[in-house]
């Protein structure tokens, strides 16, 4: 327990968590401060390239082994799997209606890229390994969870979902392809390939990670003070218990998976977290009836500040105790 | 026309409209709005969901039935406002 | 009704129009333009001060004059443009 | 009236409709559009010559003739469309 | 006198100063070369971002003492103060009509962080150490001198300010709020934080800052090329000389407040420097018959190149003569 | 050819190579991964400018010499000269008309700035040296090709080319003034500027290399998509040879002046590439009947990643081979 609040409190004041209380402060303080949409695409771009890159990288060094298929199917299983039990907790929570609940599972199957870039920084920071295709398997995440969502729509006859082409469109939303895409990269290159762009994607990279953080306060500072009743204290109350739950999942997972302490804490995150990118865009089209100030400011709001300062080190901590003698 | 829609859904849009058998449209970004369902802005955004687009289409007027319907085939469930004004097309033997 | 007004004013501006009951806005990004006062252009420019936007409105026509009172509270003493066309909406209903 | 036309020729349309003596001029960022020659988007791009750019003019109807002409001299040769709608300008007096 | 002289000169051929003459002979040739508004904005948080971290960082290392209490104090006063003394010195020199005049002195009184960032990158290079706080202090005089200039216009009686809003629009402006933020995220994170984030706000800094004045470069080029006349000999000259007779009172304050010669350098640039991003935007709400032109090509066109050119070397060097035994 | 095989191969494998075929399989897969074009135009803006610095501290180190003035002279004669082979060998292979053989023939007499920054990158992982002024060579190939073509139109009687103001914007645009400028900046202030900004234009250069070539895979691979038809075989053809002919104009004329290896690689790449910046601007407003799929297909679709995966490893076999025994 000690541990735990030693790495919390380590954990809140590091520049990226105040860059993103920054951030939510300024929004919450009405300043004008705000990044054009052009930087803050480039910035994750930059984030996507780099940790793709950096996974398939570490993949080349240490050689690809069974426990990359394995780990793949854990994640897109938890994807799958994940939705349905955010449909019923939001039943139990909520007053959502069917539409909603169902659109706001699909994000709490699919996973936050940029928690698990700040988890993957967390565990450099103490100096935790982990294996470097977690980022293949947090592309993997993303989709499947859209597909659960349909199909309870689809059975409970509320609605139907118009998803002509979306499948294709999702699968290959900018972000899988350039995590996918570098990840490849990173394999193929390997060591030499690291050399040439190390200057670019790995010394910088803490800094452009405050940037981002920073923004995405302002964003999620700004979705919660537009939106501060849309979600009742059910709703509230979900976005804190869901990513706990989707994290005993996930350890789970990567105990059947024989995943090391660092691999095992980045599987509890991405269970834990919620998509704000891919899935809204692919709710607006499927199912337009739910409303975006629901699902986002849960996502965004509430799960993604929760589990930067406060999920990540129990997930870590967690991850050392349990699987700390597997690695 | 004027049609201003979602984002994700500009290619669904445009496509319908070359289906109706436009010659052309432009797209214009938009900026920042508000509607019945909220407030928004586009700064510091990075998901593409989050934004809308202006469509603007020039077309003659027996066409525009069609137009408006396959619009709306698209637009229909969705967030988005369909606005038709008087425009006279200098180049009109293009159309 | 279009309003072009300095972006500064873009908030105010808003806010009157919402004040004065209008159903919605869309803001448009502007790159540049000239007028009596000068020409201006948005590259490079780092002040938010710099630039102007472009505020979209659609109304009923019997709210017109109520809001263009409202813009005009704002933009009076300010540089910019109001300018009025019809335009018919296809989803009426809304408004 | 409202023109829409390669970003390349937007300072000589603009330096046209100024001696043709218009008294200001808005100039519109396009993000994407589809006619005649080809669908097309400014996404990525890294060449000015690439898009287009919407240049809107409020003007007096007895001066639209000239300004047409002067529009179409630059305009002519050109992948671009000019469309002229009715509306009514508040601060009239400026005009 | 000589070593002004090899000040300059040194200063002059700097990969920074030889950027904004790029950008400045490329606008006077009519050059279509320009930076998106996204890019430029994007530098420019980077910059903010940057200077405020590490201004906490210093603070941080050496411990808060009476000083920071002390020259907050005094830059507030100059912020206020100078106002007043622009605008005795535009009636003295210029025809500009009450409102203009008034606006103008809005400007000087506040500050250029450009200006500011530029003369730390001059004090880095010559090995001359400031006060981390200093930081703290630009962002202290960017919004006072906007009341005097208010309070000058209510007192003249011509034309009221539309003010309602406007004081904690301008104080919480983006870049106050950027820089206040991250000097504050410096401060707590310290020498640890800086680690993580080093090699993103301090290796690549000169170069983010020469493309940064190479646009800036631009911007000012062309507000000089198209408003030639607008300010006339008189205008020009207040633009010359408002500088140094701001930087004497900069001098002055930092030597009751005894700071060290690179701070004293900082202060006589923050007093000798005119704003062009917040101030301008407050004007546009507050005093709009202001011609813009006026005050951005004098801000910009005139003083800023002055001072990055000519004015910060004379500071440095004057508060190394005047200031050197304190250091 | 066994060295010619390795070196093919060792860049097929290039994290720069990659990244734009990752981009080139985004497009062709109709995902809808996209950079806003602010980021494309910050990074090439970037690209721009620290190749260019690099190239003037080359010379500053290296000291001015008459292969300058020699290599300038060779390379504006390419330029001007290559449009003439160009116009011919599409007469023999295409069916385009005049006016769009010129258009053609303009691009393929002028540069692409970024084949050559990649050329610099495969020499500089090889280790072999080049001439600092070959980046001012580049920036001199710019312009002369259009004259040529629109001297070819006026020739041919084939409607006339609008040229008012046409040769001033040309020679201005933004790239030359970006790239002479940052090359005088760099023999200015040499090895001491060189010092203060090597942290941004040095080390993160290939990163972000790969990340632009990303973006040019995109934008090549929609490009291709959207016209498959508009060139035919013919056409296509012309994209492949055309660059293997220039080169060898490119080889002859650095054998003439005596360029190092390096340089000889470097001429040679420079005359082989075809513009898609620059000249295209100019085509729009010069010979506005020409259609932009034609020539942007051209030279982005086919003749750009030609140049990319197989033209720079044959031009630097060939540079070694034949100029090896002059560095
Ligand atoms: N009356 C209106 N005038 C102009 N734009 C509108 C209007 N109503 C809605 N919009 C635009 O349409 C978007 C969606 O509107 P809504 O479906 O009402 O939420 C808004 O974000 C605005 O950009
Ligand atoms: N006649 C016009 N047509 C279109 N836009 C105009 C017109 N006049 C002014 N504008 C726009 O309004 C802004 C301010 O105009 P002004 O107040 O005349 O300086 C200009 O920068 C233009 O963007
Ligand atoms: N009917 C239309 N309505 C609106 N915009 C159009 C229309 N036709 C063409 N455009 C715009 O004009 C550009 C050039 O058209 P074109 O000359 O037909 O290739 C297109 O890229 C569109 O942006
Ligand atoms: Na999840
Ligand atoms: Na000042
Ligand atoms: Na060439």
């Amino acid at each position: 327990m000690a541990e735990v609040l030693s790495l919390a409190v380590d954990n809140l004041i590091s520049p990226i968590i105040l860059s993103f209380v920054l951030g939510l402060s300024a929004a919450f303080l009405r300043s004008q401060l705000s990044f054009p949409e052009a930087v803050a695409r480039g910035l994750s771009i930059y984030l996507l390239f780099a940790i793709g890159f950096k996974g398939g990288a570490g993949v080349a060094e240490h050689g690809i082994d069974l426990g990359l298929v394995a780990t793949l199917g854990a994640a897109i299983v938890l994807s799958f799997g994940l939705p349905f039990i955010a449909y019923a907790l939001l039943g139990a929570l909520t007053r959502f209606n069917t539409v909603e609940k169902a659109a706001v599972a699909a994000h709490y199957g699919s996973i936050s890229i940029v928690t698990f870039v700040a988890a993957t920084s967390v565990l450099e920071g103490r100096g935790l390994a982990y294996e470097g295709y977690m980022v293949a398997a947090a592309a993997a995440m993303e989709a499947p969870a859209i597909m659960s969502a349909l199909w309870i729509i689809a059975r409970s006859g509320s609605g139907s979902a118009a998803a002509t082409g979306l499948y294709r469109e999702v699968l290959l939303n900018g972000s899988i392809v350039l995590l996918v895409g570098s990840f490849l990269i990173g394999m193929i290159t390997g060591e030499k390939g690291m050399e040439t762009v190390a200057a670019f994607i790995v010394s910088p990279f803490q800094g452009v990670l405050c940037l981002f953080l920073l923004d995405m306060g302002l964003v999620a500072g700004r979705s919660l003070r537009d939106n501060p009743a849309v979600l009742g204290a059910g709703g509230i109350l979900f976005g804190l218990l869901m990513p706990l739950l989707g994290s005993a999942f996930g350890l789970l997972a990567a105990q059947l998976v024989g995943l090391s302490s660092g691999g095992t804490a980045l599987l509890m995150t991405l269970a834990a977290s919620a998509s704000y990118i891919a899935v809204p865009a692919a709710m607006r089209v499927a199912l337009p009836e739910a409303r975006p100030s629901v699902y986002l400011t849960l996502s965004l709001g509430v799960t993604f500040p929760f589990n930067l300062a406060v999920g990540i080190p129990i997930y870590t901590a967690a991850a050392t105790m349990i699987a700390g003698g597997q690695s | 026309m004027e049609i201003i829609i979602e984002a994700p859904l500009e290619r669904r849009l445009t496509d319908a409209l070359t289906q109706a058998g436009v010659t052309g449209y432009t797209v214009l970004p938009v900026s920042g709005g508000s509607g019945r369902s909220r407030r928004w802005s586009r700064s510091g955004q990075i998901s593409p969901g989050g934004g809308m687009v202006a469509v603007v289409c020039l077309t003659r007027p027996d066409r525009l039935d069609s137009l408006i319907e396959a619009a709306f085939s698209v637009v229909e469930r969705h967030i988005g406002v369909v606005s038709v004004s008087d425009a006279e097309v200098i180049r009109a033997d293009r159309f």
